[in-house]
């Protein structure tokens, strides 16, 4: 177990590489088209992959401020019951900062979630390119096989 | 508002791009103004912003009005400056001449070219400006995807030239990325400047991580910049896509990416770690002239202009590798020199033989036979790129010669000295083959089929002003940059100076 | 975060990744794709981002899966490698 | 090429490996990423400084709002690319067609048709949802403009494409893409003629009922459904260029 434990230490980081090379060793060897723009999708979520991988704290949690870090009045009945069930208490901004006690090992790291959410998008853009570019090829060649393609080419010459 | 210059580089060619889709589709004649303001805007605030440098030195601006390592910046210094200069200029004059060649080539899509078109230079200048590692990888994305679409429009053979370039850019991005990544998981932090300083606080210039990620981040530019073993994707781009494409692209995506490579080593990582530690200054040199004489090479063997002038840009981006890892600091104000320089001789080459595709529909050297009868002042334009690009005085390309050789010379790198001088003499061959073509190939083709030549030969008259126009204005801005140079290079040593590279070699 | 989880998930990931390159016919490696992004997007979702999860399952399971199978139906399903 | 490839991959795969044993621990909360004053400036300092309690989201339309941006752009740039690379004048369609006799109108099945029917106003209502929510739970512009681009892409795989067509044309979706980033970049463009930096949202209370820091809030839930009508536009167009092989009649 206490293996597991080491091997589990950096897995992510051996297992990211893995999938990278499988989509790079795609992208650059496969001879369809198709087939390379799918290891390119691969290879571009292995690095994202990565990236989440930085983020993660042992025992951390989604990074969203609890309800009741934020909205202490509901959560708080001791203090509801003080000020009377009648009027509904909306504690200031200023109020509930000055309240808010925030652990920041409680939080995963926000930031490489945010910068992935944008190379998720780059991705997406990037393969939708590519796949049109596939179909536009394949309307002028009448094949998604690049050998193929480059002997039409060369035969045309 | 003189505050938000360096901001409205990027912003206005933006914000005209969004205008131009929305208002372009119904309305064409709207999209060439509202293209040519976006741009003038940008041009005015590039110059306004490099006084603001001269004057004040380094310039910030935060976007949403936080402190650089939490928000993203937009850090301006001289050589940031010059750059953008250069690239706003480019792609002006660049505008000007697609007036003619953009309705010609892509008939139906005009509106949609011109946002492409837009979008794209947005993406080269936030590159040049922005000071985030991060912010960077998105604009790579953005110039990157634009122009895999201006050049998927061109031909048949384009489309395969952009699926190509389509792989290999994101390989190249995808490289970078992970190289910021590996500069991430160690220094915690994604602000260029703030890397460097957590680098040096933690003292990290020994760990391994920031060895590969200097490695990640550098093969990924190359492949951007077709440096020589990773080029394979650029020669078809350039040749098979629309004219206007290749002029716009052709100049600025490899000086802009050399820009980034500078950048990163002088900034992000600075020179004593790339430069003295690694000690990889004689390979990478010895890469350089490699490239730059296979690239020369295999220019002499093109029968096609315009990769005949691709295989150049490959040999012209050997140049500026190898005298950035010359590791010396005349070295380094050559290749920054020669990054503007080059932007505007390749610029006017293919300006040149975008203005013979338009007239004779041709992309092969006998195209352009008796030219210089028949379009002078065209010839006049292109004389004076191909001068600098063979490096004679007083044009640009002489001096940016001139100092990378006593850069070479200065360090002790004699085989890249040789390198270049071959290198001149090549491109010499090449441009005097097609002076030759053009001076005096006219005579084979009135021999024969005089009357029946005479309606078909009618075509290539002087070019039309607005794409004569430009050619002339970046001939004289080649020399004017020629005849200027100390100015040019004195903004440069003083950006370079603050680094000490004379100082820390040996 | 569970590491048996995560663990067996990338092994997962590894195998789909491999058989998604490796089909002949290209819808199936189209669909299992699809079954490798939803994989990552269970991964990154136990790693507490939520957010990147969902958008890899709505962009990368959903969409770009989508995308995939319809150029796969407008070109040709046989693959040659 | 394939023994190139080999090469390549192993040399890359080494490189990246050689530099795993130097990474901190998985999940280590002292690795310089999460213990740095960035990442513990996020935590903290978001929600007294927007009072928007997703980190995510704040971080994303706001410290690096100008980086979202940028991604949207990406995604018009995206949708606009495959425009020009794929769409072709009804003209070049009609010259191919003896080639393809393949008809594509189908009769509508009934099972899929009621099913989606029924499923896609509650998709649409939870994309809203998402997009509106963005500041409390996951989600945002990006998952809610796609999951609405989708519910669109259901409409034209049940029916055919002309079905969808009627909600959002072909014109309509180009407008739509473009008035998002216009919406996005507004906000930015506001800030700047109210004399403060570009995207720096403290500005707009000026002219917002709200004080500098709902201010921030606000104006993210402004700039998400600017990249909401954006994503949602894109991701059909995409759909339906590739679908229909750039000719916008037929569908699968």
């Amino acid at each position: 177990m206490e293996l597991l434990e080491a091997l589990s230490a950096k897995f992510n980081y051996w297992i990211y590489v893995i999938i990278m090379m499988i989509g790079l060793y795609a992208m650059i060897s496969k001879n369809n088209l198709v087939k390379k723009l799918i290891g390119m999708s691969i290879f571009q979520t292995a690095i994202i992959l990565f990236y989440v991988s930085i983020g993660v704290k042992e025992g951390d949690t989604i990074p969203i401020l609890y309800h009741d870090q934020v909205h202490p009045s509901h959560g708080d009945s001791h203090h509801e019951a003080d000020t009377g069930h009648g009027e509904d208490h909306h504690p200031s901004h200023e109020e509930i900062v000055a309240n808010l006690h925030i652990e920041p090992d409680d939080f995963a790291n926000p930031l490489p979630h945010v910068l992935m959410l944008t190379a998720i998008v780059v991705g997406v853009a990037t393969l939708g390119v590519g796949l049109a570019l596939t179909q536009k090829i394949y309307r002028d060649f009448g094949s998604i096989e690049e050998n193929e393609i480059l002997e039409s080419i060369k035969s045309a010459k | 508002m003189i505050d938000q210059s360096p901001a409205i580089i990027l912003l206005a060619p933006f914000l005209l791009a969004i205008l131009l889709a929305l208002l372009g589709i119904k309305r064409e004649w709207l999209c060439f103004p509202l293209v040519i303001t976006g741009l003038a805007i940008s041009v005015a605030a590039s110059v306004v912003t490099l006084m603001r440098v001269i004057d004040e030195g380094t310039i910030q601006y935060l976007f949403g009005g936080w402190e650089p390592p939490f928000g993203i910046n937009l850090r301006v210094d001289g050589l940031n400056a010059l750059v953008a200069l250069a690239v706003s200029t480019v792609s002006l004059l660049t505008a000007i001449y697609s007036k003619r060649a953009v309705p010609a080539e892509t008939s139906d899509k005009v509106s949609q070219f011109y946002t492409l078109y837009l979008l794209s230079v947005t993406g080269l200048l936030g590159i040049v400006l922005t000071g985030d590692a991060f912010n960077l990888y998105v604009l790579i994305e953005i110039s990157a995807l634009t122009s895999y679409a201006l050049i998927g429009m061109g031909s048949k053979r384009a489309t395969l030239a952009a699926y190509k370039y389509l792989i290999m850019g994101t390989i190249g991005a995808s490289f970078y990325l992970l190289g910021v990544g590996y500069l991430y998981i160690k220094t915690g932090s994604l602000n260029m400047y703030d890397i460097q300083e957590q680098i040096v606080a933690n003292d990290l210039l020994g760990s391994p991580t920031i060895l590969v990620a200097f490695i990640l981040i550098m093969v990924g530019v190359w492949i951007k910049m077709a440096f020589f073993p990773l080029h394979a994707w650029l020669p078809n781009s350039y040749t098979f896509g629309p004219s206007t494409t290749s002029t716009l692209l052709g100049p600025l995506v490899t000086k802009v990416m050399i820009y980034v490579m500078i950048r990163m080593i002088l900034t992000v990582f600075s020179p004593e770690f790339a430069f003295d530690q690694l000690d990889w200054s004689n390979i990478i040199v010895w890469m350089s002239v490699i490239a730059i004489l296979a690239a020369s090479i295999s220019a002499l063997a093109q029968t096609s202009l315009q990769k005949m002038l691709a295989f150049l840009i490959i040999a012209e981006v050997g140049y500026m590798v190898g005298g950035v890892w010359l590791a010396d600091e005349m070295g380094i104000v050559g290749s920054i020199y020669h990054i503007i320089a080059d932007a505007f001789m390749t610029l006017c080459v293919f300006l040149f033989a975008g203005i013979i595709f338009t007239k004779t529909g041709r992309r092969d050297l006998s195209a352009m036979e008796g030219l210089f009868t028949k379009m002078p002042l065209t010839m006049v334009g292109f004389l004076v790129g191909a001068f600098s690009l063979i490096g004679i005085p007083p044009t640009a390309g002489f001096f940016s010669k001139w100092y990378l050789i006593q850069g070479g010379i200065s360090s002790g790198h004699y085989e890249y000295v040789a390198a270049l001088l071959i290198s001149s003499l090549i491109n010499a061959v090449l441009f005097f083959r097609i002076i030759e073509i053009a001076y005096f190939g006219t005579k084979p083709a009135e021999g024969h089929g005089h009357h029946h030549e005479e309606e078909r030969k009618d075509g290539p008259t002087e070019a039309s002003f607005s794409m004569l126009f430009p050619l002339l204005i970046t001939a004289a801005l080649l020399i004017g940059i020629g005849l200027y140079n100390q100015e040019v290079v004195a903004i440069i040593t003083d950006f370079v100076s603050q680094f000490n590279i004379g100082a820390t070699i040996l | 975060m569970i590491w048996a989880f995560d663990l067996i998930t990338l092994i997962f990931l590894v195998i789909t990744a491999i058989i998604s390159l490796q089909t002949k016919d290209l819808l199936s490696a189209a669909m299992i794709f699809g079954v490798y992004s939803f994989l990552m997007c269970l991964l990154w979702a136990g790693m507490a981002a939520v957010d990147v999860a969902f958008t890899e399952s709505a962009v990368g399971a959903g969409v770009s899966a989508v995308f995939l199978i319809a150029t796969v139906l407008r070109t040709t399903r046989r693959s040659s490698d | 090429m394939k023994s190139f490839a080999l090469i390549a991959v192993v040399l890359t795969g080494w490189l990246l490996l050689s530099a795993v044993s130097d990474f901190p621990d998985w999940g280590d909360t002292e690795s310089p990423a999460n213990d740095y004053r960035l990442s513990q400036h996020y935590i903290t300092e978001t929600f007294p400084e927007t009072s928007v309690p997703n980190m995510v989201t704040a971080v994303l339309a706001d410290y690096r709002g100008y980086d979202t941006m940028f991604e949207t752009v990406v995604i018009f740039v995206a949708g606009i690319a495959i425009m020009s690379i794929l769409r072709r004048k009804p003209l070049d369609h009609l010259k191919d067609k003896g080639k393809e006799t393949r008809t594509y109108k189908k009769d509508p099945d009934l099972i899929i048709d009621t099913t989606c029917r029924l499923m896609i106003p509650i998709i649409q209502l939870f994309a809203l949802y998402v997009v509106a929510h963005g500041h409390h739970s996951p989600g945002g512009g990006f998952q809610g403009g796609v999951i609405f681009g989708a519910s669109f892409i259901l409409l034209a795989l049940s029916r055919d494409l002309q079905a969808a067509q009627r909600w959002v044309p072909e014109k309509r979706v180009l407008n739509l893409a473009g008035i998002g980033i216009l919406i996005y970049s507004g906000f930015g463009f506001a800030c700047m003629l109210l004399g403060s930096n570009f995207l720096d949202y403290e500005i707009l209370h000026k002219i917002m009922p709200a004080t500098p820091i709902e201010a921030r809030s606000h104006s993210m839930l402004g700039v998400e459904i600017g990249v909401a009508f954006t994503c949602t536009a894109i991701m059909f167009s995409i759909y339906s260029n590739l679908a229909s092989n750039g000719d916008m009649k037929e569908t699968l």
